[in-house]
């Protein structure tokens, strides 16, 4: 095997984060693909620009995603990466893994690929870097044969990922893990076979904390939450007493100023809590919610092309998170119908909404128009009226006349 | 240029947009000032001598200012003809 | 009779020569002020001078009749010096203690109204509506007195925890910062234009009628010589009829007024604020439009019971969330209130948290 | 004349606030166009719509503004308003009058026009309700030989207009009346004669109360300031102490949470106060602004149409305004000529900078990036960079290789 | 060697069968957890039954060498159980506390990094960079593992107000919530693209790629069958190249980084928010960007001094306003900085007041 030399990179094998340069040597030792990516990088190193091509057509029969062509410009300096494909597995929700599986995903990678893995991709799929185009079938019915499926790419699906929820964390406001994994596998045929105008993403989170960064870049972000009291331990608020001043770390950081404590007892306002989480990640033990549990849908948070990055919309305020999620499958089928009608290719559901107004959005998945969908109002006297809308104002102002009692 | 001339060739200007566009004082200025090579202050102070006794005059309309060739019923309000 | 030289660009007279002398004395040498009653105030000079305003609610509309009357009383009581404010009221600006009361008391035996200073409601800003505006789709000063009279004590006597700006807009030009009002009225017209096509070419131009569209809802008609409207993407502002009079948007029946609220001016505590959309459409009802003002008379009423003193209405809201606005008013949210304009990215919530 | 029966708005001269009905009624005893008004307006009371038509071609010679045509489609049925022009005049800064001049205006509007005015028009002016136009020529002959000129109306600079100021204002930062004086004066042909691509206005107030509203409707609102501390008389605090809870109506009100309060002393952080005046308006005996006065300039503000209503944007932190003013008046026209260069027609100031970017227009201006003139930097990550930009960015790196110190 | 039979639409394993015992019986009844170190926490059921987790820093980029050895640990401590993080850490899951303290020394003793979990810097989410994407304007590994040796400290040990959270994006399709970050390095093209108009046609289709501008830079060019790009409009996205090879954007000497700062992802307290745009451009320097990473040492030194407990870096900076940010950090303030795409009319300020 060629030996590189790898000055620039060697550079960052040093220090204390663990580093990757020094993962790509081990790989390196025992197969030529990741021995010359070490080469190519360095390369990309020393001329500061990258050499990868855009990627071609590739993939497995019958499926429409799941694997990244890429080759590079200098194949023949480096013939291991010519081609050099990514495969994107479907992860288990949450991340949880026994040795046993992990070791059988690196058996087969180390058999027909470089050896290299991105655990996780930002999506959430296990990501094995770098592999050849005749290897793919062989890797899809070694993988698929024991029971792992390929992940989402293209205009198509993308695979749905969750924070740990109910595994490991009190504030998991509904089965995150469930919920991923049974939407998953209702929507199979959508995430591998693409038949959307771009990619849609699904991300759970299970409390406001949205440890799975949901918000921000998921097309559909599911975020716990619920209606009851926060309920007060009063005694373990004195606990925190001891190391936390409750006045200034808590109350007056809560964002509806809705508590209060007079240095004896802490007192909720819940009518006018908005549930933001801050008093409960703080005081874990003395602070619990209470009451129904559901989730916020939130719809069209994306990266910044085309029109600048969007954070997802609340569309759904409440909905009740529980198997076998009837609901919930039918609002994302609606969604999907809308979108599917109206979006030009490459358009993003926020983008359509943005679009065509979020009144024909709402519309159409039959949700009523709710004050907790905004942040405020419109500024603007640019209102849209149906005949229909004119006809119920006036009808309206019909029945005030006859009880004579307004109703705004 | 003699000012005359230049309120000549600025009537001129204004007569072939007669009907097809209406003149801002901006594109009077801009337009005369670059097919006469006329400094563009110059034409400025053309168009106002001319505007001041009513051989133009400013009009609005659209949203807009305007300039353009008076109307004889302008010119009669004015008592500028019987 | 021969008429006077006229003079051109000589601008405004000079202010000086309108000032009271103890202004002149103390101009820009003000120590601090006082408000003694909703209408008095008095300022006081470093110099020890004071100055006394009476404040006269005026209909803006005035006939060169009760100017006269006005300057009468300056001449009695205030050396002939008076003055308006920029929300049009009448200012009587006193030098001698000794006049105050009685100038008051004229002013209330003649009918002349007092009030409006500190945390009141003061006069409404609007602008011509049907008295003599050709875009109106309402009168404003009509809608102004039936809310005016009906609010009448928050502008004599009833304290508010602030200022209560109000303000209407004839139609969507809005002639005065209606947009940034505590409470405004805006009217609307809610149908597509019509358009006499035969008219178009003499009287309008292309490309202005076309680049007048917020929504470029506009595109030529070549067959007609004319422009031709998508209904899909109209929202009846209007710029085209202001643009090109042979676009008509003016029907009796759908013509009305959408209410706003939240808007501020100053940056007291928090920045300017537009107002926002609470209440989409409520008819014409000429001459004293009741709904209009019961809906205005009820937000002033809940906010007087909710709001923290000094918090203006659109703090108290920012405060409280739009959604609590909405339940506690009792006022239904319609599709309306969901920005499909220009600010729809960040008025929608991106975040879980709210109240129910 | 006619007596016309006006039941609907006769009902509106009922109640406590005054009748504009009544002041039409005043003016119509004695007045045809006044009285054919009123009898117009009844009218569109009674058929909810309005009958004026669009505004024709009328004015004063040599003078592009100042006049607004109006006409009625009723002329036949109400002829004294077949013709409705509105005269407007400059009022004086401030709105201030002798009762002398007031009926000296009074006289002559009683002579040729309604008898019908508005006190004032919003933008500022007096505004004359109502003549025909054969009598135009003689209502300005009349009013300027008297020293009263137009104000401003069409594609042209608009009457300035200003807060009452240092007459009778302890918190005017500069000179209100007398900046507008000087203005109006200097540019008394961008007034009167329209070259612009649409109206521009500019309105002057002290300091933050804004009480000419110059940052919601002006394109250039100049907004008083100050550089030094708040000087605190702390005997005064403990007066206003007396009435008034000092922590919880100032204290916890300052927005920038730069005050503070024991009971005893009140303390203002002053290089954290962002000078919004609520403290001093409410505490006017015992605060005041000192050191250096002037004003921040803004730029921008409209009504709705076409982009939706603009709020003025911060354009100079901090200028001095000082008379001769020279440095305000070069800005001015600074602005002007690269809103000249660059609108189409009308197209607002605020319009075109958000159109052309902000960049173009401060560099045609002269004036500096700060960050004052922002609430934040940018979201998205579509930068455009000079060539120039890009070495300088170079050059800097180049000088901290040699220095060994970064630059941000 | 015969292939197994493939299967499809089989999806993701069940992840029952991957949680350890103490997870399943107690899924859901968690009651509360604390942290012990900045590598590890503990979890307490309702049931009384408790989970320690000990966190290891991943370079993400991992040789299955490495995945086995992080198996083996798991074997000999865990019964084989162990978990990958959102931000791609691994969690080790010992329901045994007698183990924990062997399994952090032999974590220990073989190199593995333990840390970042609460008021710490965490893992940096970042993607693929030169490693493997065609689209990098800079690599994402190696700016990530030059931050992270220099701001180590800050995950194993050191305090900060809040958790920071630092991103790479290689390119502005941000692969990751980069755009909502405490602090991210955004890769950034600084030249307009050119194109190879022979292959423009075979290989792109003309509306996508005019669809592809955000600024409307491309329009057709008819003459060579293939587009031109308006130099003026064009901020070299990027987006054009994505769906067009022959378009070329990247440039060696002019590719490089911005810096934007102050976003945030939960809803506690405050709304989520973006990142903010705070230094335009440095230059690419592999294999250590030493100047990217000293300024972003420099704004979470001058945030650790003065935020205060329980402040995101965002949450900071709007307490103080972004003028002082700037002051503070001593950061020059650019033209870039000042929105002039979609946001500007929000994000400019409509007041007198703020902070000399
Ligand atoms: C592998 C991965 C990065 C990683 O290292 O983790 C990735 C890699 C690519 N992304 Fe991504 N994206 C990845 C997660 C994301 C995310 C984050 C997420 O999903 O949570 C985003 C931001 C959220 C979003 O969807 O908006 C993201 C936003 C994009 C975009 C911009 C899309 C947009 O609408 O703005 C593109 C451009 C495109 O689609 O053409 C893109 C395109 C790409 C392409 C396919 C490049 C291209 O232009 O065609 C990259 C292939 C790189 C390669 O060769 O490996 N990638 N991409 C991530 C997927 C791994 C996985 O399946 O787990
Ligand atoms: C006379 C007038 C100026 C003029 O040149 O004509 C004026 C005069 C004063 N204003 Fe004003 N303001 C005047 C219009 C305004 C406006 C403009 C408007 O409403 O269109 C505003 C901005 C409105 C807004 O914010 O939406 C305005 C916002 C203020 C404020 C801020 C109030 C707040 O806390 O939100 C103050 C401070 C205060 O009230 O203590 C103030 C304070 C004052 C003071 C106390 C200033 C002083 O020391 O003399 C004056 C008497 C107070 C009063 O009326 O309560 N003035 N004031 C205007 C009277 C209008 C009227 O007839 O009622
Ligand atoms: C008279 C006045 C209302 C009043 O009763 O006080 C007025 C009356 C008209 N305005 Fe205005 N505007 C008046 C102050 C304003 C203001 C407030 C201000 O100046 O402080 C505004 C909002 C601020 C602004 O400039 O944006 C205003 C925004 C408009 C607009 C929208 C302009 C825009 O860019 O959005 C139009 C439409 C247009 O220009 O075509 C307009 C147009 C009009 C026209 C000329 C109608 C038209 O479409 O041609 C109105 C003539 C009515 C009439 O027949 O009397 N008027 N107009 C005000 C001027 C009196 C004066 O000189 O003092
Ligand atoms: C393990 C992980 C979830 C997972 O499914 O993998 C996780 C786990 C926990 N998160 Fe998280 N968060 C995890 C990613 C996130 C993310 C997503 C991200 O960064 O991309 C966020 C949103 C980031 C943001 O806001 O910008 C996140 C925002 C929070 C917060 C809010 C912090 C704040 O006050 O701003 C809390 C509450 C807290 O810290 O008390 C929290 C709290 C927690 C708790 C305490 C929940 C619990 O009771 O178990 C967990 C340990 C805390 C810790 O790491 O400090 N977690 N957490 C993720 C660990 C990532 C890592 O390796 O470091
Ligand atoms: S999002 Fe909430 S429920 Fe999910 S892991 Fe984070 S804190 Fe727990
Ligand atoms: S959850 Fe948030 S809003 Fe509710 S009480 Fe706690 S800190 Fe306040
Ligand atoms: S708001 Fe409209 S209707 Fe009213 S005066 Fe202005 S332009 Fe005329
Ligand atoms: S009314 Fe307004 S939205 Fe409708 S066509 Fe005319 S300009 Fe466009
Ligand atoms: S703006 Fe300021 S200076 Fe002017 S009158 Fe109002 S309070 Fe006084
Ligand atoms: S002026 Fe405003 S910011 Fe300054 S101390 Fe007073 S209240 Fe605070
Ligand atoms: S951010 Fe850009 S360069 Fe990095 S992986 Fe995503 S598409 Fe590729
Ligand atoms: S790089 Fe971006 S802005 Fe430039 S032409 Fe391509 S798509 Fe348009």
């Amino acid at each position: 095997m060629k030996k590189y030399n790898t000055p620039l990179i060697d550079d960052l094998e040093k220090g204390p984060w663990p580093s990757f340069v020094t993962e790509m040597k081990k790989a390196a030792k025992n197969n030529e693909m990741a021995n010359d990516a070490l080469g190519h990088l360095e390369k990309c190193y020393s001329t500061k620009v990258g050499y990868w091509k855009h990627g071609g057509i590739v993939g497995v029969l019958g499926y429409g995603g799941g694997v990244i062509g890429r080759y590079s410009e200098l194949g023949g300096e480096f013939p291991g990466v010519a081609h050099f494909h990514t495969v994107r597995l479907n992860q288990p929700s949450g991340f949880f893994y026994t040795s046993k599986a992990l070791k059988e995903i690196c058996d087969i990678w180390d058999k027909y690929g470089s050896g290299l893995t991105n655990m996780h991709g930002s999506t959430g799929d296990i990501v094995l870097l770098g592999t050849k185009t005749d290897a793919l079938e062989a890797i899809f019915a070694e993988y698929s044969s024991r029971g792992w499926d390929l992940g989402g790419s293209g205009s198509a699906l993308r695979t749905p990922s969750c924070c740990i929820g109910p595994a490991r964390c009190e504030w998991a406001n509904y089965d995150t893990l469930d919920l991923t994994y049974a939407l998953t596998q209702e929507f199979q045929d959508e995430l591998h076979r693409p038949t959307f105008s771009y990619k849609f993403k699904i991300k759970a989170s299970g409390c406001a904390c949205d440890c799975v960064a949901s918000i921000a870049r998921a097309d559909m972000s599911i975020i716990g939450t619920w209606k009851g009291d926060i309920k007060i331990d009063q005694a373990e608020v004195k606990n925190y007493a001891k190391t936390m001043d409750i006045n200034a770390e808590i109350v007056n950081m809560c964002p509806t100023q809705c508590m209060s404590y007079d240095g004896k007892e802490l007192k909720i306002n819940n009518a006018e809590c908005n549930r933001c989480m801050h008093c409960i990640t703080r005081m874990t033990k003395a602070l619990k919610p209470s009451g129904e549990r559901g989730a916020t849908i939130c719809i069209g948070s994306k990266a910044p092309i085309v029109v600048g990055s969007l954070l997802s919309w609340v569309i759904v305020p409440f909905i009740k998170v529980e198997p076998p999620y009837t609901e919930l499958k039918d609002l994302i089928r609606k969604i999907w119908e809308w979108w599917d009608d109206n979006a030009k290719p490459r358009e993003r559901i926020g983008e359509v909404i943005e679009m065509k107004g979020m009144r024909s959005f709402l519309e159409a998945i039959g949700v009523q128009p709710q004050p907790q969908q905004i942040k405020e109002p419109r500024k603007d006297p640019f209102m849209f009226y149906t005949d229909e809308d004119i006809a119920a104002y006036k009808a309206k102002e019909a029945e005030e006349k006859k009880t004579g009692k307004y109703k705004f | 240029m003699e000012m005359t001339e230049l309120q000549n060739k600025i009537y001129a200007f204004c007569e072939a947009a007669k009907g097809k566009k209406k003149l801002k004082e901006k594109d009077i200025i801009k337009g005369v000032s670059e097919a006469e090579g006329a400094p563009a202050d110059e034409v400025k102070k053309a168009l106002r001598g001319m505007i001041d006794v009513g051989k133009l005059m400013y009009s609005y309309g659209g949203g807009a200012s305007s300039v353009e060739i008076p109307s004889e019923e302008y010119l009669r309000e004015k008592g500028l003809i019987k | 009779m021969a008429l006077p030289q006229r003079k051109t660009d000589i601008g405004p007279p000079h202010y000086k020569q309108f000032l009271p002398p103890v202004i002149q004395k103390n101009y820009g040498k003000w120590k601090y002020h006082e408000v003694l009653t909703p209408g008095t105030m008095v300022h006081v000079a470093e110099s020890g001078d004071k100055l006394w305003t009476v404040r006269v609610a005026s209909p803006r509309l005035l006939s060169t009749e009760t100017i006269r009357e006005q300057c009468d009383i300056a001449e009695k009581y205030c050396d002939g010096h008076l003055r308006y404010t920029t929300r049009n009221n009448v200012e009587f600006l006193v030098s001698d203690e000794k006049k105050l009361e009685s100038l008051k008391k004229e002013l209330k035996d003649r009918g002349f109204k007092m009030g409006g200073i500190g945390p009141h409601i003061t006069n409404v800003v609007h602008t011509q509506g049907w008295v003599h505006c050709h875009g109106a789709c309402t009168d404003a000063s009509g809608l102004v007195k039936a809310m005016m009279d009906e609010l009448y004590d928050y502008f004599e006597t009833k304290k508010l925890p602030n200022k209560v700006r109000l303000a209407v807009a004839c139609c969507v030009n809005m002639c005065g910062a209606v947009h940034c009002s505590d409470i405004a009225v805006v009217a609307v017209h809610t149908k597509v234009p019509t358009i006499v096509h035969e008219k178009f070419k003499n009287m309008c131009e292309l490309p202005t009628v076309i680049g007048s569209c917020p929504t470029r809802a506009i595109s030529p008609d070549p067959a007609q010589k004319s422009v031709k409207i998508n209904a899909e993407k109209c929202m009846y502002c209007g710029n085209c009829f202001t643009v090109c009079p042979p676009i008509n948007i003016k029907d009796p029946e759908r013509d009305g007024v959408a209410i706003v609220v939240g808007g501020k001016i100053n940056s007291l505590r928090t920045n300017p604020k537009f107002s926002k959309l609470v209440i989409p459409y409520i008819s014409n009802e000429p001459p004293r439009w009741p709904k209009v003002v019961a809906a205005i008379k009820h937000i002033v009423e809940v906010y007087a019971k909710n709001a923290k003193k000094h918090e203006r209405i659109g703090e108290w809201i920012e405060r409280i969330g739009w959604e609590r606005f909405f339940s506690l008013t009792g006022i239904d949210f319609t599709f309306q209130s969901i920005d499909d304009f220009t600010f729809m990215r960040d008025t929608m919530r991106t975040s879980a948290t709210f109240k129910w």
